[in-house]
């Protein structure tokens, strides 16, 4: 790896890079994007960088000798290696391309566990775990007879880890969490929970949706087994996602999905599967998607992730600090020190869908519901939150808005 | 906005009529939104004649939901069973009088579906029971 | 279903909709595009409604209440509506999005397959499949110790149906075959393999990557049970395929994957599947590659699959008289009446690759390999072959160009 | 194009100086390029002073992997067993003398990787092979 990242591009005027920013979405109702925990905005950098594909190199990939063949290789190669480069990954050959987190976590699942795992095997999960880590494991520990144990979020929205360590003496086999919750913006402190993982010889799978988008993270440093994160919630395009995990681990593990490009060689009953990363990447893959999600890398490398962390914790300071001027308003999860730019509240006597729709119509968008976190809501008594949550492009002007706006909320509904 | 919460549907929701619970009752269903938690019980109580006498909801959820059954069930009471099972969805949209996108229309349509299913005598309800009789 | 076909846009001036279809792959070099079945070329009208939903609309769908969340997720439910009138699916709930049609192989063999496949049960499969159709079912065989068995492949390129016939009679569960084959390019009777399937109650699978892309399919006619096809092959993106299933057969089905969307409810430790078709698709979708595959059969309605098809037969008329003019060289597959618009071949003493190569000098793009078919090239006995496939967008004047492009080969070899 | 296929790559490919089997041998190793099907045998005969004195190879496959085999082997004789572990591969493409794309480079590294891996005795070839000593 020798991609250097080329820190400078700076937050001043970068609504401008986003077309979508400027639009109104009632007549005469500018856009409030508060919305990016669900799925970030796309500079124009990385629109281009499909539509220049689409238009003048597109070719499917791997297999073809022509110009365009070859073209369209290499860029989507290239996206590997700044992806490899932008994580501390210490070969490119350590990141798979899939749809999203969710499909990274089901490969997971589906290849390592149901090789290595077996009745009665403990995986350690945790009380705030968004419904893609959950859910795969359900479905295997139903096959397999597992057991599933549950690290308890404290009142406050932090891992407890007195909780951790009394699971850990069980022999769990893996442990997987998220690195930032979706509804509380905690940030958990993932170096530790690996390490006390590691002690007692489990392996990890971070669940690094939201915290790769936002906060330098670091694969290395981390010491991870697994990690998987989504190219939409950071600037990129639908439809393509990343599972990273160690060489020898991914090596050992046998193939996900079958078809082209994962093998090496097909007879009429059998196969061998291919070298990696491609063992696990089966058919056509995103290869536009790559592409795009290469440009966003690049954007963010750009403006430096340090920077982009720094300037949500001063957002999310400036926005407690609104919301709690709002009488009525109760936001869950720890102080600003301990998260990221998600405020997920609730506003007394009124729905949080009704407050989602009321905002909506002076054009801030946030979200109502339980954010695919349900059992993390059942904990918290609370059938669903309001979700403000925020990126690079945000400003305290959009947090003036939403504040604006609830205070229209409570008039309406007194 | 104005056209979305009309004062109507603030003021159901703020003081609901048919609010409680009916005990005993001839039919009872309850059903959830899971999407956003809302959560509505509809008992009714039924006259000889299959005529629907009395009226009452309980739960939570947003003031959609809620105006929609409070509205609802203003609408059934003195109507047959009958006449429910080949209620429109059209006919509550009506009674609300706003334009929903699909999921505040799931929100405002959750009521029907549960005075419906407990009509038919379901184990469960489903979007089908929507479109008039099935 | 109310949505009406508009036919009436020509082929005439076509290639001009194609931007990538007048770049120059080398200095004065225009491009001749001949590897649509690797991969098709995109219209601008794709291209930019991908680009006009990433600058004014993008949003995570389904659960939004805010305006750009409604109008994501009415333009994704949009698409798959007219997905599924494209294919003469009877509710759209029967379309499932996936990303390819090797992903969409896997959900059937993973989920069906893996519920009511057991130890002995026969699967019926060809010598002609792409590896797409052969490794998800060598990974099931292995787990489940499935018998495979393949119907045989004529020297002419046909399936041999009195092989079938023989194998009927020992109780299949299941025949899962390719539509259209993308090396030999022959049509097979898919509506009679079905039917004969249906006499011994097994289902069926129709592999249609090469099919719907070039000729009228109507899944309630061909009365099969799944059937895969992808976007990228037929106009769209990259990342968005689709598995259409019987709704009755999916629903009884157990989920894939795991994840957000494809869930009703999710408690610590178990979980209620959504209804159809959110049931398979988890986490966040390929949102923006559904609308440009909506884009995408928008324009081929507008022409008409019986045109493109016509169109295709007087190519490979065509192109199959003019090789044959060529001394050395040996099309593989049926005569023309048999086949879509793909002419696989052999040059006697030079290697495909070689050729490949060569006609890459001249800016003409074909294929050169097994093209993901390796059991079907051992069968013919050819390590590799080159491949030229046509399109809506190809003319007369390309296969010349192709044509002219071998016999330079020729001289280069001589 | 005309760098592509270079005179010397033809003619190495239509007449090859090297094609063909030693039996005995010290050293023999085959493999393939499953994309495209080039498949390649390569025999050496080493001295005492692990010299190599003879070599041959045989199989099918492109121009490129041909000829590069061909090159590589004129280059091999008369070099120490020892010279060739450390060969790089950009010393193979210059004797190619041509610039290749990813697939193509396959084809041409395909020589050395199989040379290499006969020499360190090694059960199957890998791509680390090619990055000199291992
Ligand atoms: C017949 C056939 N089946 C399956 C596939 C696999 O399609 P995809 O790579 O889009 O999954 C292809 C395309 O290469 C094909 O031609
Ligand atoms: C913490 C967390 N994990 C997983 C996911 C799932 O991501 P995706 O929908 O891209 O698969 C999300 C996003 O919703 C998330 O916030």
């Amino acid at each position: 790896m020798t991609i250097e990242p080329k820190p400078g591009k700076s937050l001043i005027n970068i609504k401008a890079d986003f077309p979508i920013l400027g639009r109104e979405v009632h007549p005469g109702v500018k856009l409030t994007y508060l919305d990016s925990a669900a799925t970030s905005q796309k500079p124009l950098c990385v629109i281009e960088a499909m539509d220049h594909y689409y238009r003048w190199i597109n070719a499917n990939i791997h297999r073809g000798v022509h110009t365009l063949a070859e073209e369209s290789t290499a860029q989507y190669e290239s996206a590997r290696e700044r992806i490899a480069h932008f994580i501390g990954a210490s070969v490119k050959e350590e990141v798979i391309f899939t749809r999203n987190t969710t499909e990274s976590i089901n490969l997971v699942s589906n290849s390592w566990g149901r090789q290595n795992l077996k009745n009665g095997d403990l995986v350690i999960l945790t009380e705030m775990e968004h419904h893609s880590n959950l859910v795969p494991w359900h479905i295997l520990a139903a096959e397999k007879n597992l057991r599933l144990e549950f690290i308890e979020v404290t009142p406050q929205g932090e891992l407890d880890l007195n909780s951790y360590q009394a699971l850990l003496q069980q022999n769990p086999k893996l442990v997987a969490f998220s690195h930032m919750s979706n509804v509380l913006g905690t940030i958990n402190p993932a170096a530790e929970i690996i390490r006390m993982a590691k002690k007692v010889g489990a392996l990890t799978l971070v669940d690094a949706a939201q915290s790769v988008p936002h906060i330098p993270v670091n694969v290395n440093e981390l010491d991870a087994d697994f990690m998987a994160f989504s190219a939409h919630k950071m600037l990129g395009p639908t439809g393509i996602g990343v599972l990273w995990g160690k060489k020898a681990l991914l090596s050992s593990m046998p193939p996900f999905l079958g078809g082209g490009d994962m093998i090496k060689k097909v007879h009429l009953r059998s196969f061998t599967p291919n070298d990696l990363p491609h063992k696990f990447e089966a058919g056509t893959p995103a290869i536009a998607e790559v592409i795009g999600f290469g440009a966003a890398i690049d954007y963010l490398t750009a403006i430096g992730m340090d920077t982009i962390a720094r300037h949500e914790k001063e957002l999310i300071q400036y926005a407690l600090r609104e919301l709690a001027s709002v009488e009525g308003v109760r936001v869950v999860g720890p102080e600003s020190d301990k998260k990221g730019g998600v405020a997920s509240f609730v506003l007394d006597g009124v729905h949080p869908h009704d407050v989602a729709q009321i905002l909506d119509s002076d054009g801030i968008a946030v979200r109502a519901g339980h954010h695919c976190a349900m059992p993390l809501h059942e904990k918290f008594n609370l059938p669903a939150t309001t979700r403000a949550s925020f990126y690079l492009y945000n400003t305290t002007e959009d947090v003036d808005k939403l504040v604006q706006g609830l205070k229209k909320v409570k008039r309406y509904f007194e | 906005m104005d056209d979305l919460y009309r004062e109507i549907i603030i003021e159901r929701y703020k003081n609901p009529a048919y609010r409680g619970e009916l005990d005993p009752h001839d039919i009872s269903f309850e059903d959830e939104n899971p999407l956003c938690g809302d959560h509505i019980k509809i008992d009714l109580r039924v006259d000889n004649n299959d005529m629907i006498t009395e009226a009452a909801f309980s739960g939570h959820g947003c003031a959609i939901s809620q105006a929609s059954a409070d509205l609802l069930l203003e609408y059934v009471i003195g109507k047959s069973v009958d006449e429910i099972k080949k209620m429109k969805k059209e006919a509550l949209l009506d009674l609300l009088g706003i334009e929903l996108g699909p999921v505040r229309l799931k929100c405002a349509l959750l009521p029907l579906k549960i005075i419906k299913a407990g009509i038919y005598g379901l184990g469960e309800s489903n979007d089908a029971l929507l479109d008039e009789e099935v």
